[in-house]
């Protein structure tokens, strides 16, 4: 049984419907945010076999733009979770709903 | 001769501001002379154009300036004065002239006395307009002025409310006649170009008879308010409550006949379409009985006046339906003389009995109004048509005019409407002047009017007494534009019969009057047989007219009005503030979906791609497989 | 083995970089002083940004003299492309920026702009945002993107309260999913067509006809998700009335122009030629989406009782409004785009920096919010000028003609004539009529109701609290624009008309 | 000067009004005077400048404004519109002077300054986007007028007023985009002037549509049944000054458009709807006539009579010929003098008992003769007594419309009633009867301030009654041209046959004249 | 067949490591789980014949980015075990089902990839980071360049945010206690 690129393909997208439930599950930030790693590191397994499939570089030159995204969405997400943290003592998103309306 | 005219024409009007300035100020008798002088300049002027006429001279015609003009319409403001308007004008000038006068002594303790003569004399001035206007549209200007100076005169005690209502009442129904007026105008207009009588009325020859039925109909509406005619009339009855000079100039010599002059102004036009003739001819023979009916037993005595105004009205209309333009004219000129005298002498009763109208608490007044009773008895006289005063020459002409056309239900109706108008002014003057004096009941010491009040009255009694003999002068100067059509019965024997009969049946009636109320002793309170019985019910509250128009009229009208604001505010704004509230409450209702949680936040991202993905999916599928679609389709016959 | 690569230093066009690295030059200058030498005031910082940005701006004329002259431009392995639209964005960006900046000068002291690294990310911002605009490369679009919105949230943050963290947390997280979205659709796109590179998507896609016309679609909902995100389309929008409300009135206002101007050019190069190629399903699509985007917007900002929320769905309603030329996808509607844009950013900026110079530390007790509505009661009283400026802001936002975005929208609406879209032109004009009830509430509370007793006192100091000259020059200059647009608006229309055809859009 | 005095018209009141922030509070209303009278007085220049016999545009100016998208920097007045820009200035004179509000005296007169350009603007403007920007602007100082010194609903009021108004208008704006682009299309250039656009003879269906989204904004302008419902709460609750202008000038707004718009533009269209119209203009007179006569307030009666009358100009307007179009022009500045003066004398006896039910009066006549007769001399002018100035325009109106339908005219002429029952009883609750209530017995009279404002508009009711030659010729020259235009435009046999063909009736009316 | 079963191996591995990540309640479950799946992602790589992805994956995902996590838990003490309101189960569960049809339907078919143009195809003979290396410094150079700023700007802004100068707020003091705070500054940088 060969495996092919539509094989990638689900599985990526597998990946990805479960960072999406998590994204909508999670209630707490710092598990919401594992949530969105899932979301871009699934897109990253396709670019690798498509690029894989194609021949082509393209792909793993976006992987790896993508992974050095999500290391820099980490430092400033963590960030402002240790602001909101020191302030509050949770990082429930429960918490943040002074706004509303 | 246009120097005259313009006299005639503006006299009053310059009267009528010189009154107006002092309008605000405390009565200032000069005030209610200089008016006098003025109208009676006009008079004079008028006097000189009839002169002038009747020697055979050109019709006076004068363009004064443009009025409107636009497109193809041109107005100007044209006068004219012809046989026609020279008679009105002197029936005019001569009936304010003495009006005026005599309110110099009847107003005399009004506070309003300057204000009544600036209204008097705009509604002279108005009434010059309508009678000499060379076309239509000044017509209605002097229409709609004489109107408005009626009801400014029938509101002329504004703390009144009977009389400021009938002032209202009164501006309506005219309105409402109005209305076909500007209509028939518009036809006029539309279909001969012109609204000047002497370019509309040749060209009236050439239109079919439908559109004519139509003009004569709508220009016929527009006589019927002013003259009050059935169903119009109520008003004229109720336009009493104002002061009785109003009555004697407004409401039985001029303006109520301004119909009557329309219908043998445009007697052109009704001469095409004879069957609109013969209805206006009806309906006045109705109205003449009608209105009678209803004088009978009213109480009030200027109402009582007033219904006979009406009946006589009926009587011009009659004659000017039957082609008997000329006899209408002569006889709105003889009832201006003898029912303004009567307007005029009820005014002095009404002086002496401090405003009592009710001639039942009245009686015997002869002993203190000698010259009154004289007056008032030769003007009933007159009505009634008793030979020699001025009432028989035109209303017997009238009884043959309708004879000789055949119309013999007209002619019945009219013949018996005479016996009533006799009846019942010889009811009034009995009650009035006869009999026990009913008056002292209500400790009332009645006197005589001012002097000079009479001597202004007595030009009126002459011409009551003699107008009969203008009848042959009159009938050759109006010929020319009003046919030569002599209402003659063929056979002598018959028209002496009828004279006589007729003489005869009047008679009787007045004697049957005087029989029954000359020695009349109480006031009736309502206990009575007769005003129990239903017909005097029925024509003692003129049957049910006004009520019904009330019930059936106003208070609709107004309940529709209600509504209408209503359903103004509760549907068509509501549906309007609707609208915008529902994108308010649309706010209101959903703003909770920004519920401030950044879960539902995610989740509605999260759906926003999910539904347009499955949408994409769906779409995609359908054009990947759309053969197959299609096929199947076709399968099951779509 | 690899060969050396020679690569000729003039076939890298390294100009087309020049505006970009600027304002990176001057933030990495910000971060050097501060390290030098720190507590440094802030009006050194403003005036160095300043004078980056006027060199910014400087390079970009320079680029759009060449661009006229040669048209577009590629550089630096193609990854550049500097055409008319991007030009003319990175002009609305820089020169916004530039308006903006001197705002940080207020009388009050606030916390972010008491510290450099506020102006070393704000000008971080400013190149990744051209970058994002200058490229049809979805990897660079997708750093460009990162970099500004990474920076865009810490500006939030360091606005320093319970508010702003949470503005600048919920904005992150959506901004996350944003991006997993935008790198699904990259994916996909690239998995059809083998590039990442917008022209050479277009070609493949065009050569094989649209074959995978679902996949193509798949690839769009994901790139629609992302950039309705940025763009704040209904219902990817919700994270901006928190945000708005979250952040300073400054840099809401701000918010409210730049990142979408970036986010409208990309969508342009994305959306554009499918638009172009006729799938019917995109047009209904971005037809609802406009609409509703509009609507349901403006719905929502009539219920507001805080005057910076219901301007932050204002802004949502315009940006749906202005999406609208992507729908109709002319000449003329992207033309309409920037102008609409130009103006709205004179305003909305005007706007917002009324906000912003009656803005208070402490809330009196009739205040829920920093600026709710009954804090401008009888405004006309107690500080007259300041009303009637904030009045014509609030018409010119409404579409009041004469001022500026009348003559945005009537070209917007015009060109959906043009382009045949009758039905979305009349819902755009009566949009425009339940917009004019919250905007006019605003003015309804400042001219008609009475003020408040405390404001009459202190004649109204409270409106201007925080206004200092640099922030007054900066209303002024907003509201001679908002006047005066229409003097600038045939110019403007022939430039804007004449990048935007020579783009080929 | 004369080249440019249109502009100037225009713009001096603004330029005025930023002048008038300078001015103290105490100068302001003499100031207010003063920027009125010059411009009253430029304006009155204006019409002795002007040629009656030209029936074309005059005055005309024309600067580039956006020239790539045809907008253009136009005006122009004929006889259409000439009188209307007069009486705009006249009204904004009396009511600064007549002003009794004394709460922020200056914001009021600035913001009549104001108003004063934006109306100026809208009937001198020939470049439709022009038109609209002045259009639009109008509503801006009068939501200021009705919204800060109005009665206690002024709020709502002022807000339905500004957001009806818009939400038509911007229909409207469509529809003007929508007819430029037809213009690109038959010519390849962008062009917003209207005198280019009347040279485009459109097909018969796009009239239609764009006939309709014109007629959305006219009408609620206007404003036509059923989009009148802003207008009694626009009256009820605005101050004098406000309602005066209101009626006098900004709903003319709405009629002039559609004689400067939509006929000429349409006339096809304007045949196919001209029954439709017809029978919303009956149903405005009718309906609007019995409302105004359920009313309570008599500010409200007035309102409710301006829509009733507006009912009038509309059918005059609709009667496509000389003598109806002519006629709704006249009505126009007829009904502006008119229902202007009414909603003074509303004001006057406002000011003095802060109320305006009329069972609170009652037997004024006895304490305020004067004011009683000024109000009897409008009262007369508003039911269309002849030889008052309402007269000549309903007649006129009436009249041409009669030409196209008798019925409908029949029933349009029952306005002559309802108006005269309404109007009465009106005047018989507040005028007539005894005085019944003590705060009544001592009012005083007109003052000398009330009285500047409405001597010369009693005079000028009469004088045009009794001779509109000087205002009723130049407008039918410029309604001639109206019509020939529409005549020689019209494309379907119908809108031929209904719309006259002028320049042949031209001659037989000199012939007429002559014959005189 | 090796291929397979490695594919089929990890695909199960990488789907239960991310499954266990959103579902669990316990942090340091998911934390775990989400190392583990990173790094069975990388394997995915090393199939796949990207040896360069696969270990930047592990050193940035493993390295650094658990680490960051890591420190993050213990901060913000999320060892133990995360009370989590629960939502709407029906919408996450009928959303991810959705998700799963959508999945099944996009990519049944498989995609047409004929006419497809390697832009930049790995190049004969030279290992996979050689090639990466020479697309990442030519074609790429300017992303490479932007990411680098990005990481500065990611920098700057977590030690902002993370850092002492939060922990003032200049935007509640008001004008006073400002002052006095910048007093004190002076003072001890005086003293």
């Amino acid at each position: 049984m060969e495996i092919g690129l539509n094989h990638y393909l689900i599985l990526s997208t597998i990946l990805f419907a479960i960072g999406l439930v998590g994204v909508m599950r999670r209630k707490n930030l710092l598990l919401l945010f594992f949530a969105t790693e899932i979301l871009l590191n699934s897109v990253n397994i396709a670019f690798a076999a498509i690029s894989h499939y194609y021949g082509d570089l393209t792909g793993q030159m976006f992987a790896f733009f993508v992974i050095a995204i999500a290391a820099s969405e980490i430092a400033v997400g963590l960030g402002l979770l240790i602001v909101w943290y020191k302030r509050h003592g949770n990082i429930d998103l429960e918490s943040m709903t002074s706004m509303r309306g | 001769m246009e120097k005259y005219l313009y006299i005639a024409l503006f006299a009053p009007l310059v009267s009528s501001m010189f009154s107006a300035l002092f309008t605000n100020t405390p009565k200032k008798q000069f005030v209610g002379i200089i008016a006098s002088l003025l109208i009676f300049s006009a008079f004079v002027s008028s006097s000189i154009l009839l002169t002038h006429i009747l020697d055979g001279g050109d019709i006076v015609h004068v363009e004064m300036m443009t009025w409107m003009a636009t497109g193809n319409l041109y107005i100007p403001f044209g006068f004219v004065v012809d046989q026609i308007s020279v008679t009105m004008m002197m029936v005019v000038t001569l009936v304010s002239t003495i009006v005026h006068i005599y309110s110099i002594g009847y107003m005399d303790h009004d506070k309003g006395f300057n204000r009544f003569f600036a209204w008097l004399s705009a509604f002279v001035f108005s009434m010059m307009i309508l009678v000499m206007s060379d076309n239509f549209a000044g017509l209605f200007i002097g229409w709609e002025g004489v109107g408005l100076c009626s009801w400014g005169l029938i509101g002329f005690w504004f703390h009144k409310e009977v009389a400021t209502w009938a002032a209202n009442e009164a501006f309506i129904m005219n309105r409402i006649a109005d209305l076909g007026m500007l209509i028939g105008i518009f036809l006029v207009y539309w279909n001969t170009g012109s609204l000047q009588y002497d370019i509309a009325f040749p060209a009236m020859a050439h239109l079919d008879s439908a559109t004519l039925t139509w003009m004569g109909i709508f220009l016929f509406i527009g006589a019927m308010g002013k003259s009050a005619q059935f169903p119009l009339h109520t008003w004229l009855a109720d336009a009493m409550e104002g002061p009785t000079p109003v009555s004697a100039l407004i409401h039985a010599a001029t303006m109520v006949t301004a119909g009557v002059y329309l219908v043998i102004r445009s007697n052109e036009l009704y001469d095409l379409i004879p069957h609109v003739g013969l209805f206006i001819a009806s309906l006045g023979a109705f109205v003449a009985l009608f209105a009678a009916s209803m004088a009978l037993v009213n109480r009030d005595m200027k109402r009582i006046i007033a219904y006979s105004t009406l009946s006589q009205l009926g009587y011009m209309f009659a004659a000017a339906g039957l082609g008997a333009y000329w006899v209408a004219l002569f006889h709105l000129m003889a009832h201006a003389f003898f029912k303004a005298l009567l307007f005029l002498g009820a005014g002095n009763v009404m002086h002496a009995m401090h405003d009592e109208l009710d001639p039942f608490k009245m009686g015997g007044l002869k002993k203190v109004m000698k010259g009154t009773w004289i007056m008032m008895t030769i003007a009933s006289l007159a009505l009634a048509g008793i030979f020699p005063f001025a009432g028989f020459f035109s209303k017997d002409t009238i009884l043959e005019a309708a004879f000789a056309e055949h119309h013999m239900v007209i002619y019945g109706v009219l013949l018996f409407t005479a016996g009533l108008t006799a009846f019942y002014s010889f009811r009034l003057v009995a009650l009035i002047f006869h009999g026990e004096e009913r008056y002292k009941i209500f400790g009332i010491h009645p006197h005589e009017a001012y002097k000079f009040m009479l001597i202004a009255m007595s030009p009126l009694l002459f011409l009551a007494m003699i107008a009969g003999i203008f009848q042959t002068p009159f009938f050759e100067m109006v010929e020319e534009i009003l046919g030569a059509t002599e209402y003659h019965i063929h056979s002598h024997a018959t028209l002496l019969i009828m004279l006589v009969g007729t003489q005869m049946f009047v008679g009787l009636a007045i004697l049957y009057a005087y029989k029954k109320y000359a020695s009349w002793s109480s006031v009736p309170d309502g206990s009575s047989v007769i005003e129990n019985s239903f017909i005097y019910k029925l024509l003692y509250n003129q049957y049910y007219i006004p009520y019904g128009y009330e019930e059936y009229i106003v208070k609709p009208y107004n309940e529709l009005s209600a509504a209408l604001w209503e359903v103004d505010k509760k549907v068509v704004d509501a549906s309007v503030d609707g609208i915008a509230s529902i994108f308010y409450s649309a706010g209101e209702n959903t703003r909770d979906m920004q519920s401030g949680n950044l879960s539902t936040m995610l989740k509605w991202m999260v759906v926003g791609t999910v539904v347009l993905l499955s949408l994409a999916v769906v779409f995609g599928l359908a054009a990947r497989y759309s053969g197959e679609i299609m096929s199947i389709l076709s399968g099951l016959g779509v | 083995m690899l060969s050396p690569i020679n690569v000729s230093l003039e076939s890298l066009n390294l100009i087309t970089l020049a505006p970009m690295l600027i304002p990176v030059v001057g933030a990495l200058l910000i971060l050097v002083i501060d390290i030098i030498k720190g507590g440094l005031d802030k009006s050194l910082y403003v005036v160095l940004s300043i004078l980056f940005l006027a060199l910014d701006f400087s390079a970009l004329l320079d680029s759009a003299g060449i661009f006229s002259k040669d048209g577009i431009m590629l550089g630096v392995f193609d990854v550049m492309l500097v055409d008319g639209i991007a030009i003319l964005a990175q002009f609305i960006i820089v020169a916004t920026s530039i308006l903006f900046i001197p705002l940080a000068l207020t009388n009050k002291r606030f916390h972010e702009f008491s510290y450099p690294e506020f102006f070393a990310l704000f000008l971080f911002m400013i190149s990744g945002f051209q970058f994002m605009v200058a490229s049809d490369n979805l990897i660079l679009i997708f750093v460009g993107l990162e970099t500004a919105s990474l920076a865009l949230y810490t500006l939030i943050a360091m606005h320093n309260r319970d508010k702003s963290f949470e503005a600048a947390i919920k904005y992150f997280t959506m901004g996350a999913l944003a991006a997993g979205f935008y790198s699904f659709g990259a994916m996909v796109f690239y998995a059809l067509t083998g590039s990442i590179e917008i022209n050479q998507i277009a070609t493949v896609l065009a050569a094989n006809g649209y074959a995978d016309i679902g996949y193509v679609l798949v690839g769009v909902v994901f790139m629609l998700a992302s950039f309705g995100f940025k763009l704040s389309v209904v219902p990817f929008h919700t994270w901006t009335p928190d945000v708005y409300e979250g952040s300073s009135a400054a840099m809401a206002g701000y918010m409210s122009i730049v990142p979408k101007i970036a986010a409208f050019v990309v969508a342009m190069r994305i959306f554009e030629f499918l638009i172009h190629s006729g799938i019917a399903w995109l047009e209904v699509v971005l037809w609802v989406l406009v609409v509703v985007t509009m609507t349901a917007a403006n719905v929502w900002a009539l219920v507001q009782t805080d005057v910076k929320r219901m301007l932050a769905y204002s802004s949502v309603s315009h940006a749906g409004f202005v999406m609208a030329a992507i729908l109709i996808g002319s000449t003329q509607s992207n033309s309409a785009m920037f102008l609409y844009w130009i103006l709205f950013s004179f305003t909305n900026l005007g706007a917002f920096s009324m906000l912003w110079i009656s803005r208070q530390k402490e809330l009196p007790g009739y205040q829920k919010t920093d600026h709710s509505f009954e804090k401008f009661s009888g405004m006309i009283i107690t500080s007259p000028m300041a009303a009637i400026i904030m009045a014509i802001f609030m018409l010119s936002l409404a579409g009041i003609p004469p001022f500026a975005l009348f003559w945005g929208k009537i070209y917007m609406i015009s060109s959906a004539v043009t382009g045949g879209y009758t039905v979305l032109a009349l819902i755009m004009a009566l949009n425009s009529a339940i917009a004019g009830y919250y905007y006019i509430k605003l003015i309804v509370y400042m001219f008609m109701k009475d003020p408040i007793v405390s404001n009459v006192d202190n004649n109204g100091k409270l409106y201007v609290a925080n206004a200092t000259l640099a922030l007054k020059s900066i209303i002024g200059f907003a509201i001679i624009g908002t006047i005066f647009a229409f003097l600038a608006v045939d110019p403007l229309l022939e430039f804007i008309t004449a990048f935007v055809y020579n783009s080929g859009y | 000067m004369l080249d440019h005095i249109l502009s100037i018209l225009i713009f001096f009141p603004a330029l005025a009004g930023v002048m008038g922030f300078m001015i103290d509070k105490g100068s302001i209303r003499a100031y207010g005077v003063a920027v009125a009278f010059v411009e009253f007085a430029l304006s009155l220049w204006l019409w002795f400048a002007f040629d009656s016999n030209v029936s074309g545009m005059q005055f005309m100016e024309n600067i580039a404004l956006i020239p790539s998208f045809g907008i253009n920097y136009i005006l122009g007045v004929d006889g259409i519109s000439l009188f209307i820009i007069i009486l705009a200035a006249f009204f904004t004179m009396i009511g600064i002077a007549s002003l009794t509000e004394t709460k922020n005296e200056k914001n009021m007169i600035i913001t009549l300054l104001f108003l004063e350009m934006t109306m100026i603007g809208v009937f001198s403007a020939l470049d439709a986007i022009v038109f609209y920007v002045f259009w639009e602007l109008s509503l801006v100082p009068m939501l200021y007028i009705i919204g800060a010194w109005g009665g206690p609903m002024r709020i709502y009021a002022s807000v339905k007023f500004f957001l009806y108004t818009f939400a038509g208008s911007l229909v409207m704006l469509v529809g003007m985009l929508f007819m430029a682009y037809f213009f690109y299309q038959a010519t390849g250039t962008w062009s917003f002037a209207i005198l280019d656009w009347y040279r485009l003879i459109l097909p018969e269906s796009f009239q239609l549509w764009l006939f309709a989204a014109f007629f959305v904004g006219f009408a609620i302008k206007v404003p036509m049944f059923p989009f009148h419902t802003w207008l009694p709460y626009a009256h009820g609750q605005a101050p004098t000054i406000g309602s005066v202008i209101l009626a006098a000038i900004l709903l003319k707004m709405g009629t002039y458009a559609f004689i400067r718009f939509s006929l000429p533009l349409f006339p096809d269209a304007s045949v196919f709807f001209m029954y439709p119209i017809a029978v919303i203009a009956i149903i405005m007179i009718i309906y609007t006539a019995m409302v105004a006569y359920a009313q309570k307030d008599v500010k409200q009666v007035v309102a409710y009579s301006s829509v009733s009358h507006m009912g009038v100009i509309i059918l005059g307007t609709f009667a496509l010929n000389v003598e109806g179009i002519t006629g709704s022009v006249f009505l126009m500045i007829a009904h502006g003098v008119v229902s202007g003066a009414l909603f003074l004398l509303v004001g006057v006896i406002y000011d003095r008992r802060h109320t305006k039910l009329m069972s609170e009066f009652g037997g004024l006549a006895h304490v305020m003769p004067r004011y009683a007769t000024i109000f009897g001399i409008m009262l007369m002018a508003s039911v269309g007594m002849p030889l008052t100035i309402n007269f000549v325009g309903e007649f006129l109106s009436l009249l041409g419309f009669y030409e196209q339908s008798h019925i409908l005219t029949l029933l349009a002429g029952i306005a002559i009633v309802v108006g005269a029952i309404y109007m009465l009883t009106a005047y018989k609750k507040m005028f007539f009867g005894e005085v019944t209530k003590d705060e009544n017995r001592n009012l005083p009279d007109v003052n000398k301030r009330e009285l500047i404002a409405l001597i010369p508009l009693a005079i000028i009711t009469i004088w045009l009654g009794v001779y509109p030659k000087p205002v009723l010729e130049p407008i039918n020259n410029s309604v001639e041209a109206v019509v020939q235009l529409m005549h020689n435009k019209s494309t379907t046999e119908e809108a031929k046959s209904r719309i006259p063909n002028v320049s042949g009736v031209v001659i037989s009316k000199t012939s007429t004249r002559e014959a005189h | 067949m090796f291929e397979a079963v490695a594919f089929y191996l990890f695909a199960f591995l990488t789907i239960a490591m991310f499954f266990i990540t959103v579902t669990t309640s316990q942090a340091l479950y998911a934390l775990s789980a989400l190392a583990a799946g990173m790094i069975f992602i990388s394997a995915f790589f090393f199939i796949l014949g990207a040896d360069f992805l696969g270990a930047v994956q592990i050193i940035v995902y493993t390295g650094a980015v658990m680490a960051l996590y890591a420190f993050g838990m213990m901060f913000f003490d999320t060892t133990r075990e995360v009370k989590e309101k629960k939502g709407n189960k029906f919408i996450i569960v009928g959303l991810a089902t959705l998700c799963a049809v959508i999945i099944v339907a996009i990519f049944a078919a498989p995609i047409v990839s004929d006419n497809m143009l390697s832009l930049y195809p790995a190049l004969e003979g030279a290992g996979n980071t050689q090639s990466v290396g020479l697309v990442l410094f030519t074609k790429y150079l300017i992303p490479f360049e932007v990411a680098a700023i990005m990481l500065l700007v990611a920098m700057v802004a977590g030690i902002v945010l993370a850092g002492k100068k939060m922990d003032l707020s200049l935007t509640l003091l008001n004008a006073e206690e400002i002052e006095k705070m910048d007093e004190e500054i002076n003072k001890k940088v005086l003293s």
